[in-house]
């Protein structure tokens, strides 16, 4: 027993487990550190100074939940919380649906599908600044679609959504689809490219329709794909803040406010940081209260077989 | 991507051959529509011309909305520009008190502000603690109503003189076609038309218990009940405004597409640009034509905390620059703006600039909401105007919203 | 001295138990096969022996060297995947020399050892191409070269063959073998193919639940299996199983099934006391005798054909016996068919019996 | 165009090239091209024409008169306040910070993305979750909090300071596309690469690298719009001197001078937009393919 080397008495020692494999550990600090510092510090940062008076600066004055009691009294904090609801609830299913349509549409051998795919995904290239200048450029009751089906001889013609509180968001909601749509339609051309050509000719064989395929064969089988398509649009609807303020900056009136906007103008237009982290931490906490089961399942959950 | 790196190390090298000298002196302001800019302009010549820095433009476009953020936060990150525009009153406190603003109060002394700058409530605004700590540019009051020569005549009515004439026209110019009532559809120029409505229906005391004493009971009663009832009813009247930036309602009274606009004496700038005259192409009324008095509001300009001390030196300069008498005057006959000194003579000033000058140095002032509420407050106000003048939200409940507001203001 | 030595290995994930105080002595020059079915952790041994699996407790020792947390580079060993895990941007020789490179060898060297390994799985001509213009059967053999080129004491095979079709799986196996004894390394193979086992190793480890089962000889594994398990699992078809009573009679011992009684006098018990008990009786179809041979087994029966499937060299049989279908081997010449009455014999020296309790050989 | 894509299509084929369905599909395809690309069309169109054309036309008409003096305004003369300077001074500006932040933020994601895929360890799981709940915080959030981080340590206002910035936003998203890469790269190569005595660094540029072009072309194209189209950061954490191209584009659009100058703002956002949408026109293949590789599975 004396006589064992050196070497060997390293390798029969357990290693401290934090020393194991150290340079994967040394390779993900800029992870941890964003992880940690920024995203769990900023926020408990934030959710801290929800909690107090502060103004144009953050100080520790606590007051409970005073702005929390405000924010849910406050009427466009509730219109925000609909008109997001609204635009969430028709932006995620639509979006879903026309890229998923599109995508297996241009999955059908077609000819020129670099240029239809081209053209579906541009509109991604442009930033929400830009979508939103551009559609309301169109949606202009002046000179725009509803100017020009008149001038085509439907003199009663009224498609003014920009200026009409009631149907405002599916102005917003159009320039989104258009933005969009075509990131998701190609994850989702994507993810049926990879589906195995034999269950087309199982399918097939079985007497299978073309569209009750898709509907119980294929999109079950793209579970991976419709969740990284959900990941990208869920976390796109919760930020919508560029394009509204592009397009119809909250208006007409407050009829197209976001929670985003929300934020923002509490804390640096009435300068009222307290009740701008209320409503953050608000939406921090629905994006939670949604997001960790899932994302435990999903990420947390897994172990190597 | 050779030229990248040579334009950028020539770039630097020329900042640092410069910064030997003379210091860059970074400007931020939202002034940025035709007027604005043309009057920013005196400013940055001026300080260009007089003294041996240099201008650096940092304007933001669209409106304090978008610049304030960007501002706050380049002061609170510690990394602030040489000087910016800020609406002066309440909103800078805070900085003042976190340290993070020049005390500008021997330039002040030395240049006798305080005798000079009329109305003195100017620079009480600029004052924390017995310091100074902004430079006042100049005096803006809100309570004006633009009115378009070619619109009534093309609907073959006489300019009103007063908003219940204005009122009473607005049905003939529709029938021609004509949008009575211009109005921008911004949260802030809302509020400014109530405000400016509310002195004209109210009055001037009404107004003082509610905007400075925050007394919600006068905002519950007979007198504000009036104000709502008659901003529903110009509501009506901007019904078919649709634009959203303020100089795009001026342009449609410029144009003769509108009637009339309810905005602040900068809306003057805009008419310049466009060569129009006052008395031959538009009238100006201020108090609506109902009560001749305007509010004191103004621009500032802040100084924040630098440790470079020619930066320091070069802020100083501006500050005494910008209250200097001739730079006030090429300023604000650009900008349609009051002068914030009463020493100087403005007899180049138009028809309505020595209206304004005129109930200035008669003493019918108002303090500006700015000093009088918190932005928390006035946003609160905006956005129910933003919904009131948008929707057709039935004028008691809106005041009743209002009585709310007021009664848990600070 | 052993050429690999596992000492009391514990595997868990989270609450998982994979491997449970596992002990394993392979000795130098050994070829030594895992076998189970999947999920047995028979993979999972030969990664922690690899060192690419943190074990959670006991100890891994090759060449009499503990290394049981060394690097996997550091253990003297070369392994080869089942999915041949070859560098798809390299080319072959690339892929051989990688490992060499990354030891700092001298460039001559590594040439030399290259040269040699592809020498021996003559791959020559393929040195210069990229694994995505190879077939599987030279993708295989260039991952074996690849742990050839270590001149490691220990090679880890991870069921190597399993992705190769039939015929040239039978043919990499034979040169498997013959490699092996050209080479004369320590060899660890698993597999989920009894035949591959059977025929490679010297001897077999029984893999079920994280634990060795059995780790015998290939003969003594297939005639005289540890237990229910085993039995069942090795051998192809498999083990016809009765369920039924043991009892002493007259001084020997009987096992008394369904509607049968077969006299155990020529198995060899492994326990001295069996006592009275209920038990497994477990008979290989090639062990069950038909025709004249019948007559002379301990038990002979007639029964009826059900099933005929031929198999070429010999023809499987099904018939009812004992209250339910067995399986019985017969010549490959065989003209039964179904409904046609068949003679068959059962002999108690090739018959194995187990505890019904414990499944344990008696 | 000849070369056929390596991922083939594995749709039902249409049998018929004239079939009914074909010309629904092809139908269909079509106005939904449409659709799209009607704003290019009206954003290309209005930025050709002149201020009175505008004005008495509709957005949809062509030019009557094609004049090219908007792009030159654009480009060269917009004003913002008192600089007349266009969407030029930006551009360059834009390019700086494109690059060390595009660079950067990959490089540090690919990373991550590799160390999470195949050298978990404790707690490793549990970040990478946090990171993609924080890709849901909407940067404004962040804003503040961030700023004083900056402030605290020194890159406030520095280049530097916004470079970070980029590489913590777009970590969440590209860290899961790496992650999913690599977890789909076969473990037994990563496996047989440390039989081979490759470490962590080795295996990454020797083995994984090499592999992982198509998931770099869409990390990259997604980085370049993205911080290409930023204005939040751009515009809070550089200067004047330093203002991106998508403030200048701000301003221009934002400076009402008299009347809205729709086809200067547009040939303006056309500008803007150029670069982005020459990098999707030119790599809509790769793209594809390296979603097929990055997004898809996991």
């Amino acid at each position: 027993m004396t006589t064992t080397s050196q070497d060997d008495a390293r390798a029969a020692r357990r290693p401290i487990r934090l020393f194991r494999n150290p340079m994967a550990k040394i390779a993900s600090i800029p992870m941890i550190l964003t992880a940690l510092v920024v995203f769990v510090g900023g926020t408990a940062w934030t959710v801290v100074y929800s909690f107090t008076d502060s103004r144009l600066l953050p100080r520790l004055n606590f007051v409970g939940l005073d702005q929390y009691e405000r924010l849910w009294s406050t009427r466009r904090w509730l219109i925000s919380i609909e008109n997001l609801a609204i635009y969430g609830i028709c932006s995620l299913i639509l979006t879903l649906l026309i890229g998923f349509t599109l995508a297996a549409m241009l999955d059908r051998k077609i000819r020129g599908e670099a240029v239809f795919r081209s053209i579906f995904l541009y509109p991604f290239a442009l930033s929400f600044v830009v979508t939103g200048l551009a559609w309301q450029w169109i949606l202009n009751p002046d000179f725009g679609l509803q100017e020009v089906v008149r001038r085509m001889g439907w003199e009663g013609f009224t498609f003014d959504p920009l200026n009409n509180p009631d149907i405002v968001m599916f102005g917003l909601l159009i320039a989104g689809l258009w933005q969009g749509t075509g990131l998701i339609m190609c994850i989702m051309l994507a993810g049926l490219r990879g589906i195995d050509e034999d269950i087309w000719k199982a399918a097939k064989v079985d007497g299978i329709g073309t569209v009750k395929t898709y509907v119980r064969i294929i999109i079950p089988m793209m579970r991976p794909v419709f969740i990284t398509a959900l990941v990208l649009i869920a976390s796109g609807i919760i930020k919508l803040y560029d394009l509204v303020v592009a397009q119809t900056n909250g208006g007409p009136g407050i009829a197209s406010e976001v929670p985003a906007k929300y934020v923002i103008n509490y804390m640096f237009r009435a300068q009222n940081l307290g009740q701008g982290f209320a409503a953050s931490t608000m939406m921090l906490v629905s994006v939670i209260i949604i997001l960790v089961p899932w994302a435990y399942l999903e990420f947390g959950g897994k172990k190597r077989d | 991507m050779n030229t990248v790196w040579k334009s950028l190390l020539t770039g630097t090298a020329l900042v640092a051959a410069a910064s030997t000298q003379a210091a860059e002196l970074e400007v931020t302001h939202w002034w940025t529509s035709g007027g604005e800019a043309a009057a920013v302009a005196e400013f940055a010549d001026a300080f260009n011309g007089q003294t041996e820095h240099t201008w650096v433009d940092g304007a933001i476009a669209g409106s304090g909305g978008t610049a304030r953020p960007i501002i706050i936060s380049r002061i609170i990150g510690g990394d602030p520009m040489g000087a910016t525009q800020l609406n002066h009153g309440r909103q800078a406190e805070e900085l003042i008190e976190a340290g993070l603003l020049t005390d500008l109060t021997d330039v002040a002394e030395a240049q006798n502000w305080r005798e000079v700058i009329n109305p003195p409530s100017l620079l009480d605004a600029c004052t924390y603690e017995g310091r100074i700590y902004c430079a006042p540019v100049n005096i803006h009051s809100a309570q004006w109503i633009w009115l378009s020569h070619g619109a009534f005549d093309a609907a073959g009515l006489e300019v009103p003189s007063d908003w219940n004439e204005f009122v009473a026209a607005a049905p003939t110019l529709m029938e021609n076609g004509i949008v009575p009532l211009a109005m921008g559809q911004q949260g802030w120029q809302q509020n400014l038309a109530f405000g400016t409505i509310t002195i004209a229906v109210a009055g001037i005391d009404a107004w003082r218990e509610v905007s400075v004493n925050r007394n919600a009971e006068v905002a519950a009663g007979p007198e504000y009940t009036a104000v709502f009832e008659a901003v529903a009813d110009a509501r009506e009247l901007a019904r078919d405004s649709n634009v959203q930036d303020w100089n795009l309602a001026t342009n449609m009274v410029i144009t003769g597409q509108a009637g009339a606009q309810i905005m602040g004496d900068w809306a003057q700038g805009e008419f310049q640009i466009a060569g129009q005259v006052a008395g031959e192409d538009y009238t100006c009324l201020p108090g609506l034509g109902l009560n001749e008095i305007i509010d004191t509001g103004g621009d500032a300009f802040y100084f924040p905390v630098v440790e470079d001390a020619e930066v320091q030196a070069a802020q100083l300069e501006l500050a005494e620059l910008l209250v200097s008498p001739e730079v006030q005057v090429s300023f604000n006959l650009a900008k349609g703006s009051l002068p914030v000194r009463g020493d100087i003579d403005l007899s180049t000033a138009n028809d309505c600039m020595q209206k304004g000058l005129e109930i200035l140095a008669a003493g019918n002032v108002l303090p500006s909401g700015d000093m009088n509420l918190s932005a928390d407050t006035q946003t609160q106000i905006e956005d129910l105007m933003a919904e009131f003048w948008s929707s057709d939200l039935p004028a008691a409940e809106a005041q009743a919203r209002y009585v709310d507001i007021i009664a848990s203001a600070d | 001295m052993s050429s690999v030595s596992i000492r009391n290995l514990d595997l868990s994930f989270g609450a998982v138990d994979v491997l449970k105080n596992l002990n394993l002595e392979i000795a130098e020059g050994e070829f030594l096969v895992l076998l189970g079915s999947s999920g047995c952790g028979k993979s999972t041994l030969l990664n922690c022996i690899a060192g690419l699996i943190d074990v959670s407790g006991g100890q891994i020792h090759i060449s009499g060297r503990n290394v049981t947390w060394e690097e996997p580079s550091d253990r003297g060993i070369g392994m080869v995947f089942q999915s041949y895990a070859l560098y798809p941007q390299m080319t072959v020789e690339g892929n051989l020399s990688f490992g060499l490179k990354n030891q700092r060898m001298p460039k001559d060297q590594i040439a030399q050892r290259v040269a040699r390994a592809a020498e021996i799985l003559q791959i020559e001509p393929l040195l210069k191409r990229k694994p995505g213009a190879l077939s599987g059967g030279q993708r295989q053999r260039v991952a074996i070269g690849r742990a050839l080129v270590r001149e490691a004491d220990v090679f880890l095979f991870d069921e190597p063959l399993s992705n190769l079709d039939a015929k040239l799986r039978t043919d990499l196996r034979v040169e498997l073998k013959a490699l092996h004894k050209q080479l004369k390394n320590t060899m660890i193979y698993v597999t989920h193919d009894q035949v591959e086992a059977m025929t490679l190793a010297d001897r077999i480890a029984i893999m079920r639940d994280g634990k060795i089962q059995q780790l015998d000889t290939p003969s003594v594994i297939y005639g005289k299996p540890r237990n229910k398990y085993v039995a069942d699992f090795i051998g192809s078809p498999s083990m016809n199983f009765f369920e039924g009573d043991l009892s002493a009679e007259a001084g020997s011992c009987v096992f008394e099934g369904p509607d049968f009684t077969l006299p155990l006098t020529s198995y060899e018990f492994e326990t001295p006391q069996i006592g009275r008990r209920k038990a497994w009786l477990g008979l290989r179809p090639e062990h069950i005798v038909t025709g004249e041979a019948a007559a002379a087994a301990d038990l002979s029966a007639d029964t009826i054909v059900d099933i005929v499937e031929p198999m070429g060299s010999d023809t499987l049989v099904w018939v009812n016996f004992g209250g339910k279908p067995i399986r019985v081997r017969t010549d490959g010449q065989s003209d039964l068919e179904p409904g046609d009455t068949l003679r068959i014999g059962l002999q108690s020296a090739r018959a194995s019996i187990f505890d019904h309790q414990s499944e344990d050989r008696l | 165009m000849t070369d056929q894509s390596v991922i083939e299509p594995s749709g039902s084929k249409p049998s018929k090239r004239f079939s009914r369905g074909n010309i629904i599909l092809y139908g269909t395809l079509i106005v939904v091209s449409m659709y799209y690309l009607l704003p290019l069309y009206v954003m290309i169109v209005t930025s050709l024409k002149g201020m009175p054309e505008i004005r008495l036309g509709n957005v949809f008409a062509p030019p009557i008169e094609i004049t090219f003096e908007p792009w030159v305004r654009a480009w060269a003369e917009a004003c913002t306040g008192i600089n007349c300077d266009g969407l030029s001074r930006g551009f360059w500006n834009s390019v700086n910070i494109l690059i060390p932040s595009v660079v950067l933020s990959i490089a540090i994601a690919s990373v991550n993305g590799y160390a999470l895929a195949h050298w978990k360890f404790k707690g490793s799981e549990t970040f990478f979750t946090i990171l993609i709940i924080g890709a849901f915080i909407p940067y404004q959030t962040m804003l503040y909090p961030i700023v004083i981080l900056l402030r605290e340590i020194g890159l406030m206002g520095d280049l530097a300071g916004l470079v970070l910035v980029h590489t913590v936003f777009g970590m969440p998203i590209l860290t899961l596309l790496f992650r999913n890469y690599f977890t789909s790269i076969p473990e037994e190569l990563f496996k047989a690469a440390r039989v081979d005595g490759a470490g962590f660094w080795g295996i990454y540029f020797r083995i994984m690298l090499p592999m992982a072009l198509p998931i770099f072309v869409v990390a990259i194209i997604l980085q370049v719009t993205g911080i290409w189209n930023d204005f939040l950061f751009g515009v809070i954490y550089t200067k004047p001197e330093t203002y991106p191209m998508t403030v200048q584009l701000n301003n221009i659009v934002n400076s009402v001078q008299g009347v809205k100058e729709y086809n200067v703002n547009m040939a303006a956002t056309l500008l803007t937009g150029l670069v982005p949408l020459i990098i999707y026109f030119i790599s809509g293949k790769l793209f594809v393919r390296g979603i097929a590789a990055g997004a898809v599975k996991g």
